[in-house]
C-alpha cells in the first residue's frame, strides 16, 4: 500500500497523533529497546577498562559513583524496568491473553516501574553515599 | 440549534492539502456523517467522501477525526463542543484520492485473497430449534472492512508488506471455521515475517474497531496456533 | 522471530535479574573493584551465567534493532544483507565479551 | 453489436442494470456522482422483502418481491443473511388481520405458516412476551453496499465500465435524440462528453431532476423514513408487525445490531434530510412494544433516505399509499429519444427492475436478446476492487 515515502513510513510509528495506551506502550518499548542497545555496547565498550589492569578499572569505579553517573543509572533502571514488564504484558498480549484488559496493564506496567525504579535509586544513593 | 465548525482536509493529490473550517447548524442528536454530507449539500458540492449505508454496516465513512480513526456515521455530535473545531482527516496507510477520499482497494484484494464468505454461521441459533426449511442460521461476519485497525496500526505506517489486522483475523475467523477453503496456504500467509509475527501489539486495532472484531485478539490466537502447529511438528511429527 | 523475541526476553527477565544482583545489589558500594571482578569472574558457574547472558542479549538486542529496520521498508534483498551483517556484528560482540572474560578471568586462576 | 448504453446511478437498480445489459452483450458505461450506494440503496433498511408486507394491500409488488427474494438467494448469497422473518400480533386489532395475512400470503405465493407463540418466543426470547400470534415467512437481511458491489463487480468482469465520483451536469442531444451525457470528473473537475445510443436513468429519488436535464418528467415523489440502529442483535429473524404497513413496524437484525424502521413523508431535496426528532420518538416507543429495553444495547444510529415511489395519475401522493413496484418509462412518448426511465421498486425487486429496463432498451434498439440474470452467480463484491 504504497503511500507516505520512505523516511515517513520509517518515522512513522513515532506519531502519536490520535493514539492511546496500547500505541503509548509500544512507542516507548521501542524508545528503551533503541536506548538499551545503545547502552549495551556503551557498557561493553567500557568493560574493556578491565582488560587494562586494576589501575584503569578501579579509577572508572570511582568516578562511576559520582552523582551524575548514579543519576544516570537511575534512568537506566528505569528504561530497563519498562521494557521488562511491558516486554512480559506484550509477551501475554501476543498471544492473545488479557487483550480487553491492555489499557490497564500498561498502566501497571508504568506504575510499577516508576514505584521500583523510585525505590532503586534510593537504594543506589544510600549504598553508596 | 447549535453551529458546529468542522476542519476538513482538502485537497487533490499533487497539490498540498489543507484544513478548511465549515461551520454547519445540525441538533445534537445528529451525526458527523450528516454534517459532512450538509456540508456537501449546501456549501461544497466538490467535497469528496465515502459513504454508504449511514449504520456501521457497510464499513465506507472511516474517517481520522482529531486524528482517531471513527466511522462518521456512528460518530455523534453530542460528544464534540460547538466552540471547539472538529478535525476530519481521510485514513493513513491507503492512496489518498482528494479531501477525505482514499483508494480502499488495496486492502479489498488482500481481504479477497483471503477468500472467507462474509456468511458464518450464527452464534445465536446455535442451540435453538430452526424453523422449517432452514438448516443453519447464518449472520454477516462481523468484519465491514472499514480498514480503520489498518489507518490505526503503527506497523501498517512502516511495512506496506503487512498482512495488517483485517486480514490477519479474516485468516483467524478462516482458521477456526474452515468451510471448504484452503486452510493451510492461508495459514502458511499468515506464519511470515510480514504476516502474524510482524505485529508489535500496539493494540490500536482492537482499540478503534467499530464491529466487535477484535484483531488484536484474532493475531493472537492466531500465533498461539502457529505455535503449537509449530511444536507438533518439530515434537509429534511422526504422525 | 516473534517467538525467539519473547523467548530471549524472558530468558533475560532471569539472567538479568541475577547479573544485577551479583554484580551490583549484594556488593558492597554497588560496584564491583577489579581485584571483586576477576574473583568473580573465575566461578566457573558465574562465568557460564555470565556468558550465557551476553549471548542471550546481544541476540535480543540485535533481533530488535531488525525489527526496527524492517520498518523501513527494505525488501527481501536488503534484508537478507540486514539479517547477515547483524549476525556478524553478533558474533564480534560475543567473541570480544568472551575473550575479555577469559583474559580476566585468567587474572585470578 | 457494439450498442453503448449508458447507465445514470450506481445504486442498486443502476447496478443491476449494469450488469444485465453486461451480460447480453452490451458496452455499458456507469456514471455515479458519489460511492456506490451513497443513495437510497445505501441508506437502506437491509430487509429483504419476503413479500408478506405487502401481500394485502400491495399483492402486485408482494408477487414480485417473492419471486426476486428466491433468485437472489441463488445469485448472490454471500451479501444476504438467510434468517426468516416473523409477523407478530400485539394486539386484538392485529390478531383480526391473521387470516386475512396468511390468506393473501397464499394468494400471492409467499410460504407462510402461522407458528405456536411459544415456539415463536422460544426463537426470539427478546420479543414481548405478550404477543398473540407469529407467522414464519421467508423474509432475509441484505448488506446493500456488498449488494450492489456484486452486481458491479459482475458487470465489470463482462466489460462495464464504473466510474464513481463522475457526476452528470447535462445531456448531449441530437435532434430530439439524447446522443450522451456531459459528465464532471469530481477529483479533477475537468468536463467531458461520454456518448453513447442509450442512456438508462437509474437515479432513484434523483430520477425526476436527471430527466428534467433531458427536459422530461418523470413522476417520482421522493419519500423519505428514518431508521435507527441499535448496538444488540436482539432478534434473529426479522420481526414485523402483523398488519397494514405502518410507522415503525419492522426491526431488521444485522450482525451484532438492529434497526427500528421507518417512517413516511414526503421531500423536495433528497441530498440532504434533516431527520424531525418526533420520528425518532415514534420509532423507539414502536420499538419498545416489540422488544422490550430495545434501546438498551445503546443507539448506534439514526440515519434517513428518501424512497423513489412512483406516483400515479389519480392517487394521492401519500407514501404509504402509493404502490412499491417499479415503473419503466421510454421517453419516445414524451418526445425524447434514446432516453429511458427506471424507477420505484424496492431494493430486492433491483433485478426484475434491470430485466425490465433492458427489455425496453432491447426493443427500443430492435434487438432481442434475453435475459440470464435469474441463472448467472454473482461474483464476489471483493472482485469489484
Amino acid at each position: 500500500m504504497k503511500e507516505a515515502p520512505r523516511w515517513k513510513r520509517a518515522t512513522g510509528w513515532v506519531d502519536l497523533r490520535g493514539r492511546r495506551e496500547g500505541g503509548l506502550a509500544f512507542l516507548l518499548m521501542r524508545l528503551t529497546g533503541i536506548g538499551l542497545v545503545i547502552y549495551l555496547f556503551i557498557h561493553l565498550y567500557v568493560l574493556r577498562l578491565l582488560a587494562q589492569g586494576p589501575e584503569a578499572w578501579d579509577a572508572f569505579i570511582a568516578m562511576a559513583k559520582s552523582p551524575f553517573f548514579l543519576a544516570l543509572d537511575g534512568l537506566l533502571i528505569l528504561g530497563i524496568l519498562y521494557h521488562a514488564l511491558n516486554g512480559v504484558r506484550v509477551t501475554l498480549l501476543g498471544l492473545g491473553i488479557g487483550v480487553p484488559h491492555q489499557a490497564r496493564l500498561f498502566w501497571g506496567v508504568v506504575s510499577l516501574t516508576l514505584l521500583a525504579t523510585a525505590i532503586a535509586v534510593y537504594a543506589i544513593f544510600a549504598i553508596t553515599g | 440549534m447549535p453551529t458546529w465548525q468542522l476542519r476538513l482536509l482538502r485537497g487533490r493529490p499533487g497539490s498540498s492539502p489543507r484544513l478548511e473550517t465549515y461551520p454547519v447548524e445540525l441538533p445534537a442528536e445528529a451525526y458527523l456523517i450528516d454534517a459532512v454530507e450538509k456540508i456537501w449539500a449546501e456549501q461544497d458540492r466538490s467535497l469528496l467522501f465515502r459513504h454508504a449505508c449511514h449504520h456501521a454496516s457497510c464499513g465506507a465513512c472511516g474517517v481520522r477525526v482529531n486524528g482517531r480513526e471513527r466511522l462518521m456515521c456512528i460518530t455523534p455530535l453530542r460528544e464534540f463542543s460547538p466552540d471547539r473545531p472538529i478535525r476530519v482527516e481521510p485514513l493513513r496507510h491507503f492512496p489518498w484520492l482528494g479531501d477525505l477520499l482514499v483508494d480502499v482497494s488495496p486492502m479489498m484484494r488482500r481481504m479477497a485473497e483471503v477468500g472467507f464468505a462474509i456468511i458464518r454461521r450464527d452464534e445465536l441459533t446455535a442451540d435453538r430449534p430452526l424453523p422449517e426449511g432452514i438448516e443453519q442460521g447464518t449472520r454477516f461476519e462481523d468484519c465491514i472492512e472499514c480498514g480503520l485497525c489498518l489507518s490505526a496500526c503503527p506497523v501498517m505506517a512502516a511495512d506496506e508488506d503487512y498482512l495488517g489486522p483485517a486480514t490477519l483475523a479474516a485468516i483467524e475467523r478462516m482458521r477456526s471455521e474452515p468451510r471448504d477453503r484452503d486452510a493451510a496456504r492461508l495459514l502458511a500467509l499468515a506464519d511470515d515475517p510480514h504476516g502474524a509475527w510482524r505485529c508489535h501489539s500496539a493494540m490500536e486495532c482492537t482499540a478503534v474497531c467499530p464491529s466487535n472484531v477484535d484483531p488484536a485478539s484474532a493475531i493472537g490466537r492466531l500465533r498461539r496456533w502457529l505455535i503449537a502447529e509449530k511444536l507438533r511438528r518439530w515434537f509429534g511429527g511422526g504422525r | 522471530m516473534w517467538i525467539w523475541q519473547a523467548f530471549t526476553g524472558l530468558l533475560l527477565l532471569i539472567l538479568l535479574t541475577l547479573h544485577m544482583v551479583f554484580n551490583h545489589f549484594v556488593v558492597e558500594g554497588g560496584l564491583r573493584t577489579y581485584r571483586d571482578v576477576v574473583a568473580y569472574l573465575s566461578h566457573p558457574v558465574v562465568f557460564a551465567w555470565e556468558i550465557l547472558f551476553l549471548v542471550v542479549v546481544t541476540a535480543h538486542a540485535l533481533m530488535g534493532v531488525r525489527a526496527i529496520v524492517l520498518d523501513l521498508g527494505i525488501g527481501p534483498g536488503t534484508d537478507r544483507w540486514l539479517k547477515r551483517g547483524l549476525t556478524l556484528l553478533g558474533i564480534v560482540i560475543i567473541g570480544y565479551g568472551v575473550w575479555l572474560s577469559w583474559w580476566i578471568r585468567s587474572k585470578g586462576i | 453489436m457494439s450498442y453503448h448504453v449508458i447507465v445514470i446511478g450506481a445504486g442498486s437498480t443502476g447496478a443491476a442494470t449494469a450488469h444485465d445489459l453486461a451480460l447480453r452483450g452490451f458496452r455499458v458505461t456507469v456514471v455515479e456522482r458519489g460511492e456506490v450506494a451513497s443513495g437510497t440503496s445505501g441508506r437502506n433498511h437491509c430487509l429483504l422483502h419476503s413479500g408478506g408486507r405487502y401481500a394485502m394491500r400491495d399483492p402486485e409488488s408482494a408477487r414480485e418481491c417473492i419471486e426476486e427474494n428466491m433468485i437472489l438467494r441463488r445469485i448472490m448469497p454471500e451479501a444476504l443473511e438467510l434468517n426468516d422473518g416473523l409477523f407478530v400480533a400485539l394486539d386484538e386489532q392485529d390478531l383480526s388481520f391473521k387470516e386475512r395475512f396468511l390468506a393473501a400470503c397464499e394468494e400471492c405465493g409467499i410460504p407462510a405458516r402461522e407458528i405456536p407463540v411459544k415456539q415463536a418466543l422460544a426463537l426470539e426470547p427478546h420479543l414481548n412476551p405478550n404477543i398473540l400470534a407469529a407467522v414464519q415467512v421467508p423474509d432475509g437481511v441484505f448488506e446493500p453496499f456488498r449488494f450492489c458491489l456484486s452486481f458491479l463487480a459482475t458487470a465489470k468482469h463482462n466489460g462495464a465500465t464504473i466510474l464513481t465520483y463522475t457526476e452528470v451536469v447535462d445531456f448531449v442531444f441530437q435532434g430530439r435524440t439524447v446522443a450522451g451525457v456531459r459528465v464532471r470528473d469530481r477529483r479533477t473537475g475537468e468536463e467531458r462528453v461520454i456518448g453513447g445510443d442509450i442512456v438508462v436513468n437509474a437515479a432513484g429519488p434523483w430520477s425526476g431532476k436527471i430527466a428534467a436535464m433531458a427536459g422530461v418528467d418523470v413522476p417520482v415523489v421522493p419519500t423519505a423514513g428514518v431508521m435507527i440502529s441499535v448496538g444488540r442483535r436482539w432478534n434473529r429473524m426479522v420481526i414485523n408487525r402483523l398488519n397494514m404497513p405502518g410507522d415503525g413496524d419492522i426491526i431488521v437484525p444485522q450482525r451484532r445490531t438492529a434497526i427500528i424502521g421507518t417512517t413516511s413523508w414526503r421531500v423536495e431535496d433528497p441530498d440532504f434530510i434533516p431527520i424531525p426528532e418526533d420520528h425518532v420518538r415514534l420509532l423507539l416507543d414502536r420499538a419498545e412494544r416489540f422488544i422490550p429495553g430495545y434501546t438498551r444495547g445503546g443507539i448506534r444510529g439514526v440515519f434517513a433516505v428518501a424512497r423513489p415511489l412512483v406516483g400515479r395519475r389519480g392517487v394521492a401522493a401519500d407514501g404509504r399509499e402509493l404502490s412499491r413496484t417499479f415503473e419503466c418509462f421510454d421517453h419516445a412518448v414524451d418526445g425524447v429519444e434514446g432516453f429511458v426511465t427506471i424507477t420505484g421498486g424496492k431494493m430486492t425487486t433491483a433485478r426484475a427492475m434491470a430485466e425490465k429496463a433492458v427489455d425496453v432498451v432491447c426493443a427500443k434498439l430492435g434487438l432481442e436478446i434475453p435475459c440470464r440474470t435469474r441463472e448467472v452467480p454473482l461474483l464476489s463484491y471483493r472482485a469489484f476492487f
